[in-house]
């Protein structure tokens, strides 16, 4: 069985039909591209999948585990990290904090032991502190990673927000929309990371309005309309589909 | 990018009044301390000259009227300690922690009153008292937010106060418990005002220590991240509700070891001492501090112990006068005395520096 | 590194500062903020004398402001009136009097913390104050262990005077006296059955525990109701209207009032708006203008026992050593403020003429103990409430024989006597 | 004697006191739908109305309903003021600064006026006549009619004012939309302190209706302000219809619980009722606009 499942999965806002009996599976260890114009609900599919909302109806499987109902932060400890589509930095702490947040599923030590300073407590944050630093040095922070977070710039916060996830050390990854807003430079080393991420095992569920992009790295394409796959496949299967074709020329004249 | 914020301050004139200010300034932001909230949040140096300070100003200003207003302060700012890792870190509002500061007194008062408890086991079990409390409260009140959550907070102080009148039987009504033992621990009766001043900092300075282990563990970065944005909290596995009802025990607990204390220190524990201006004066302490760090309580409480106290010579005119301040406090430091100065104070040094490397480039 | 990262903040918190710039201009008056408490310092309130020797300086921690602002400024004004009499008339020994007055704000912190600095303070020798029964308990400790004479102005609750009290004396009638001469006041009127409706005040509570030992010492029936009322209520019709059958069932002959401050006023009248016509009783804390003032024609017919400045001086009788003290001091009150002497004027002229007499006896160069131990030496001295005698046991100073019967007549208080009872 | 046969005079108590939540109520209402803060000096403003008269009666020798109507008006300047000393310069502000300005404010009203007009309770003579009428062994005063007359009248200014003029679409828009109502050009500072006005102005009056019943001192605004807003979270927050009924229901059951609870607990059956709405029904009996926002 695959990694993630999705099984006959709806939801529906008043009046609006937001997802309808949608079915995927992701396998372990594929990056998964899911594109599609603007609202033909992919962010509710995220929101779905890591708990945040409820699906009306059908079921959702993370590792042979049904998580349709459970808490966001149960899911998470399962190993299923996410970024957001608006990005959302903890401005109030620096950014080698945000990482160690993004960590704190491996960290141990309750009220009582992290007041008195074990021991233990000492190694393992010293311990964290040096991995958290691999990682701004993954994302390319490390140059700031005693800032701010909410004085870093928009792509910065963003690689901050990618960094914390990836700190989860998690299965399967939610990336959404990562590219969006990023000039090309860094559009093409965010994919390196992510490609990077697959090579270590990381398994990676993509939604992103870039094509090109998707297309590159993508192993799997499910291409989503008004709440329903239309089209599910390799990259060059998806791309000849002749509805996905005939979507995005609709879509096109709204967006470039 | 710093450039960038460089040359839109030097767009701003300097103002000879900015010499008047700085001075003072700098003196206030020695006392109200690390500006910056998001600092990294490991001990400094600065702490043991804290220390110092703390250690032998008692000894050499030996004037018991001022060991009594610090430990009345030290009171104080134990508990806005622990409202401050509830309201600065985690972000959440409370208005009743003065029932938690009352039942840690009341339990005090009648543990050694009548089932004759040494004062340090009354002093532990108070915590444990009000750090319970906050739980029965916290576990359905924690799911409020904002004005809601403040109210609700509100309203069980009050519900606290009642029950106390109107238990007369065990907490002696109206009347109050007086004739409480002085804090006695192996042997020593801390009965003169520089004992108690050295109890009573030692505790603060123990709790300080523990909250700054706190701070700097998951733990305070888990409280940060639930203030920051509870849905990335809960993407990384931080369970929000367990969080903040972790730091509203704690922040009673810390209250109930400051109550314990008042009511071994003054020797009397009645109903109006714990009313809500009490909760109103240690949430100020904690936004007068600056949110999100653990000297400013401390400083705040030291601040507006002092203040009271100086505004008691205008008589009828004290409260009156009470009040504006604290209008025009929380009006001009919304966030913290400490954090505008220390703003105010980079700015114009940093002022300086730009504008002597701009000389020193004209003369080469 | 350090070195960078500091330089990383110092960034951060210039863009901040730059952020705030538009608040830049406030933040300049923030100084004002700043500076406003240590101006304070430097316009501290003290009266200047100059007067050839050093004065003897005598502590007010007073409630000036909060529930008994207004009674407590009573208190301020008579203190310094005196004092300035007394200054006048060249102090003990050509040493002035010189009050240091400060305010608690009804706050047990505050009101210790104002002990400890007139404590503190060598040349006070003696505090008045705190009026609240739970600040007393503290201020009477520190006394105790600081030394000073602590006068207080205002009777406090048996719990508070069983503490041990070396250097604390009470000015004001105690609730013994009061309640003992309200028993003799029942048996005067003959009442048998009493419905006492106590405040939730430790005053009241006190009254109201020994009204009941006393009266039923004397074979009367007294029942305290469980039905209690805060200071705070604005209204006591629910109360009142749960008391209204054991009235009726019981045949109660009266109903005692047990409270002091606002709500004697507002019993009145809800009791008399609900119809019920059974004659009130009332604590000595009924004695003044604004509980008539509050209860309107509901009050008339209340009777209840006070201190004598309650009557104007001429229903005292002729040859009572307190009259002419009380006279004198209604006409100079009304002569500088405009009222009249009352019960609170009357404890602060107590106050601080028991002090410049016992002052007198140990000359200009007494120290806390000698004024302590002259004042326990205080026989016969003629104050506004009555004959003062202080002994090293007894630390109050008046007795029953100090207290009058008082009736509401015509919106005016009016003495009543009855043959037997003075 | 079962605690039942209380019920119908309580009942009158609880009506009587209940409009006077109403009252209070509503003025929270205002300001909450102009700009989604808590005024918490609200009860201030009725202690005010009170004490105002008061003074401008035995001081200033004016004739009863002069001396109401400035006093009325006075307090108006004073809401006025309030919003541009205290909220206005505090409009970027967080939600717990403003709260805590409020409370300072309140604070500062209170003790003010402690300085100004004295600590010593203060009450009015009735409108008309403080003899009580029995009826069926019930006692009413006639002040308690004034009370719920005057109420009514109020209530029914209050909602034409809300939707039939200009300014109380504006309000109503405003607060429902407020980028909206920027983008028409409405300027919700202006509504704003409109609202504090319109707030203050019942605030007065509520405290002029109950003076001659009770009795008004410095300190007797704070509670009356957190029961009101008790009222409005019962009846459902942000709704002026809900804050009505609140206010009556919350009078009623206070009055009533005493007839089964000992009476000290009187104040508590408030603060009880808070935390349990809060807990099990936050968006109150009618339902509340706010709720969801995250302010609440």
């Amino acid at each position: 069985m695959s990694l993630l499942t999705l099984a006959e999965v709806t939801k529906r806002y008043e009046g609006v039909q937001a997802l309808n009996r949608v079915s995927l599976q992701i396998e372990k260890g594929t990056i998964k591209g899911l594109i599609g114009p603007n609202g033909s609900g992919k962010s509710t599919l995220f929101h779905l999948i890591s708990g945040m909302e409820r699906p009306d109806s059908g079921r959702i499987f993370f590792r042979e585990k049904e998580i349709t109902s459970l808490d966001p932060h149960k899911i998470a400890l399962m190993g299923l990290g996410r970024t957001f589509q608006t990005i959302q930095p903890l401005g109030n702490m620096t950014a080698v904090d945000n990482i160690l947040t993004g960590m704190d599923r491996r960290l141990r030590g309750g009220l009582l032991s992290c007041g008195f300073w074990l021991p233990r407590i000492k190694r393992s944050e010293r311990e964290a502190l040096k991995e958290a630093k691999g990682i701004l040095e993954f994302v390319g922070l490390l140059g700031r990673w005693e800032w701010p977070a909410s004085q870093l710039s928009f792509g910065e916060q963003k690689m901050l927000d990618l960094g914390r996830a990836i700190a989860l050390r998690p299965e399967l990854l939610l990336l959404d929309e990562p590219a969006a807003g990023l000039p090309p430079a860094e559009v093409d080393a965010l994919s390196k990371r992510i490609l990077k991420l697959r090579e270590d095992g990381m398994t990676i569920f993509l939604v992103e309005h870039r094509m090109e992009m998707v297309m590159e790295i993508a192993d799997e394409i499910a291409a989503f309309h008004h709440g329903e796959v239309i089209a599910e496949g390799s990259p060059d299967e998806v791309r000849r589909n002749d509805r996905v074709i005939e979507t995005y020329t609709k879509g096109k004249k709204t967006h470039a | 990018m710093g450039g960038g914020s460089i040359t839109t301050v030097s767009k701003n004139e300097f103002r000879k009044r900015d010499l008047f200010y700085v001075v003072p300034m700098w003196l206030l932001s020695l006392v109200l301390p690390n500006p910056v909230p998001h600092r990294k949040r490991e001990f400094q140096k600065r702490d043991l000259i804290y220390l110092a300070i703390l250690v032998v100003l008692p000894l050499l200003w030996r004037d018991f009227h001022f060991h009594h207003l610090m430990v009345l302060a030290g009171m104080n700012a134990i508990s806005a300690l622990g409202l401050s890792l509830f309201l600065g870190y985690t972000g959440q509002i409370s208005l009743g922690h003065a029932a938690f500061f009352g039942a840690g007194a009341y339990t005090t008062a009648l543990l050694t009153t009548q089932q004759g408890f040494p004062s340090l086991l009354a002093f532990i079990i108070s915590a444990a008292v009000s750090a319970s409390f906050a739980y029965v409260i916290g576990k359905p009140i924690l799911k409020l937010k904002g004005y809601f959550l403040a109210l609700a907070t509100l309203g069980f102080g009050e519900i606290f106060l009642v029950i106390v009148r109107e238990t007369p039987g065990l907490t002696g009504g109206v009347v109050g418990i007086s004739g409480i033992p002085w804090f006695t621990f192996a042997g020593i009766v801390f009965d003169t005002y520089l004992k108690q001043y050295y109890l009573i900092w030692g505790v603060l300075i123990g709790l300080l220590i523990f909250s700054k282990n706190i701070v700097r563990s998951r733990m305070g970065r888990a409280f940060l991240a639930v203030s920051a944005s509870e849905d990335a909290a809960s993407t990384v596995g931080i369970p929000v509700a367990q969080t903040k009802l972790k730091a509203f025990v704690m922040s009673a607990a810390f209250a109930g070891f400051g109550g314990s204390l008042f009511a071994s220190v003054m020797a009397t524990a009645s109903p109006e001492s714990f009313s809500l201006n009490l909760s109103i004066l240690i949430v100020m302490m904690v936004i007068l501090g600056g949110m999100g760090n653990l000297y400013g309580p401390i400083a705040g409480a030291i601040f507006l112990t002092w203040l009271t106290d100086v505004l008691a010579g205008f008589q009828e005119y004290s409260l009156p006068l009470y009040g504006m301040i604290f209008i025009l406090l929380l009006i001009f430091f919304p966030e913290g005395i400490g954090t505008r100065l220390g703003f105010r104070i980079v700015y114009l040094i940093s002022y300086w520096a730009k504008k002597r490397r701009r000389e020193k480039g004209k003369i080469e | 590194m350090p070195e960078t990262t500091f330089d990383n903040i110092r960034l951060c918190m210039l863009k901040e500062a730059v952020r705030e710039r538009g608040t830049m201009k406030k933040n300049n008056r923030s100084l004002i903020v700043i500076l406003l408490p240590f101006l304070f310092c430097f316009t501290w309130a003290t009266p200047a004398y100059v007067a050839g020797k050093a004065p003897y300086k005598i502590g007010v921690n007073l409630e000036m402001t909060g529930p008994w602002g207004e009674v407590n400024k009573i208190v301020r004004n008579t203190l310094l009136m005196e004092v300035e009499k007394i200054n006048g008339t060249g102090g003990i020994g050509g040493r002035p009097l010189q009050l240091l007055i400060e305010d608690n704000g009804f706050d047990l912190n505050r009101a210790a913390a104002n002990m400890t600095k007139f404590s503190r303070d060598k040349e006070v020798i003696a505090v008045i104050g705190p009026f609240e029964d739970n600040f007393q308990a503290t201020t009477r400790a520190i006394a105790e262990r600081e030394k000073i004479t602590n006068i207080i102005i205002c009777p406090s609750n048996p719990k508070v005077r069983a503490l041990k009290q070396k250097w604390s004396f009470n000015i004001a009638q105690n609730d013994i006296i009061v309640s003992e001469k309200l028993v003799d006041l029942c048996l005067a009127r003959n009442y048998k059955k009493i419905l006492v409706f106590p405040a939730q005040i430790p005053l009241a509570q006190s009254l109201a525990d020994y009204f009941k030992q006393f009266g039923e010492a004397k074979g009367m029936k007294v029942i305290v109701s469980k039905e209690t009322h805060l200071n705070t209520d604005i209204d006591m019709t629910p109360q009142l209207i749960k008391l209204k059958p054991i009235l009726e069932q019981e045949k109660v002959d009266a109903f005692y009032a047990c409270t002091g401050g606002p709500p004697g006023g507002v019993i009145c009248k809800n009791i008399r708006s609900l119809g019920i016509k059974t004659p009130i009783l009332g604590t000595h804390a009924f004695g003044f203008g604004f509980f008539i003032s509050l209860g309107g024609e509901a009050t008339e017919g209340v009777e209840f026992p006070a201190g004598k400045p309650v009557v104007n001086p001429e229903q005292l009788d002729e040859g009572d050593p307190v009259r002419p003290v009380i006279t004198d001091l209604n006409n100079r009150l009304k002569a500088r403020y405009g009222t009249g002497a009352d019960q609170i004027s009357g404890h602060a002229y107590d106050a601080i003429g028991l002090l410049h007499a016992s002052l007198k006896r140990s000359g200009d160069k007494a120290t806390r103990s000698q004024l302590r131990d002259s004042l326990e030496n205080t026989k016969g001295f003629p104050g506004c409430m009555g004959i003062y005698n202080y002994s090293p046991t007894n630390h109050d100073g008046l007795t029953k024989k100090d207290l009058i019967f008082i009736r509401i007549e015509g919106q005016k208080f009016t003495r009543v006597k009855f043959p037997g009872f003075e | 004697m079962t605690s039942w046969a209380y019920i119908p005079q309580l009942l009158i108590t609880g009506v009587t006191i209940g409009a006077i939540y109403a009252l209070v109520a509503i003025g929270f209402v205002t300001i909450a739908r102009a700009s989604q803060i808590i005024n918490f000096a609200q009860g201030e403003f009725v202690m005010l109305g009170g004490v105002i008269t008061f003074v401008l009666l035995n001081k200033g020798f004016l004739p009863y309903p002069v001396a109401a109507l400035l006093a009325v008006l006075i307090v108006i300047l004073i809401g006025f003021s309030l919003h541009r000393l205290v909220i206005h310069p505090l409009r970027k502000a967080s939600l717990l600064i403003i709260l805590m300005a409020t409370l300072g404010a309140s604070f500062f009203m209170s003790s003010t006026s402690n300085l100004v007009f004295g600590s010593l309770p203060k009450s009015l003579p009735p409108f008309s006549g403080s003899e009580a009428f029995h009826v069926w062994g019930i006692s009413i005063l006639p002040q308690s009619l004034w009370v719920f007359l005057a109420t009514s009248l109020l209530l029914i200014l209050l909602y034409l004012l809300s939707h039939r003029t200009f300014i109380g679409k504006a309000m109503e828009a405003s607060s429902t939309d407020p980028m909206g109502a920027d983008l028409v050009g409405i300027s919700r500072d202006l509504m704003l302190l409109m609202a504090f006005g319109v707030s203050a102005g019942v605030g007065a009056i509520a405290g002029i209706l109950i003076t001659p019943i009770f009795y008004t001192s410095y300190n007797s605004g704070t509670l009356l302000g957190l029961k009101g807003f008790v009222a409005a979270v019962l009846g459902g927050w942000g709704k002026p219809s809900g804050a009505i009924l609140g206010g009556f229901v919350l009078g009623i059951l206070e009055s009533a619980g005493i007839a089964f609870i000992p009476s000290g607990y009187k104040d508590g059956v408030a603060f009880g009722i808070l935390l349990l709405i809060l807990y099990f029904r936050p968006k109150g009996i009618l339902g509340s606009p706010f709720v969801d926002s995250r302010r609440w």
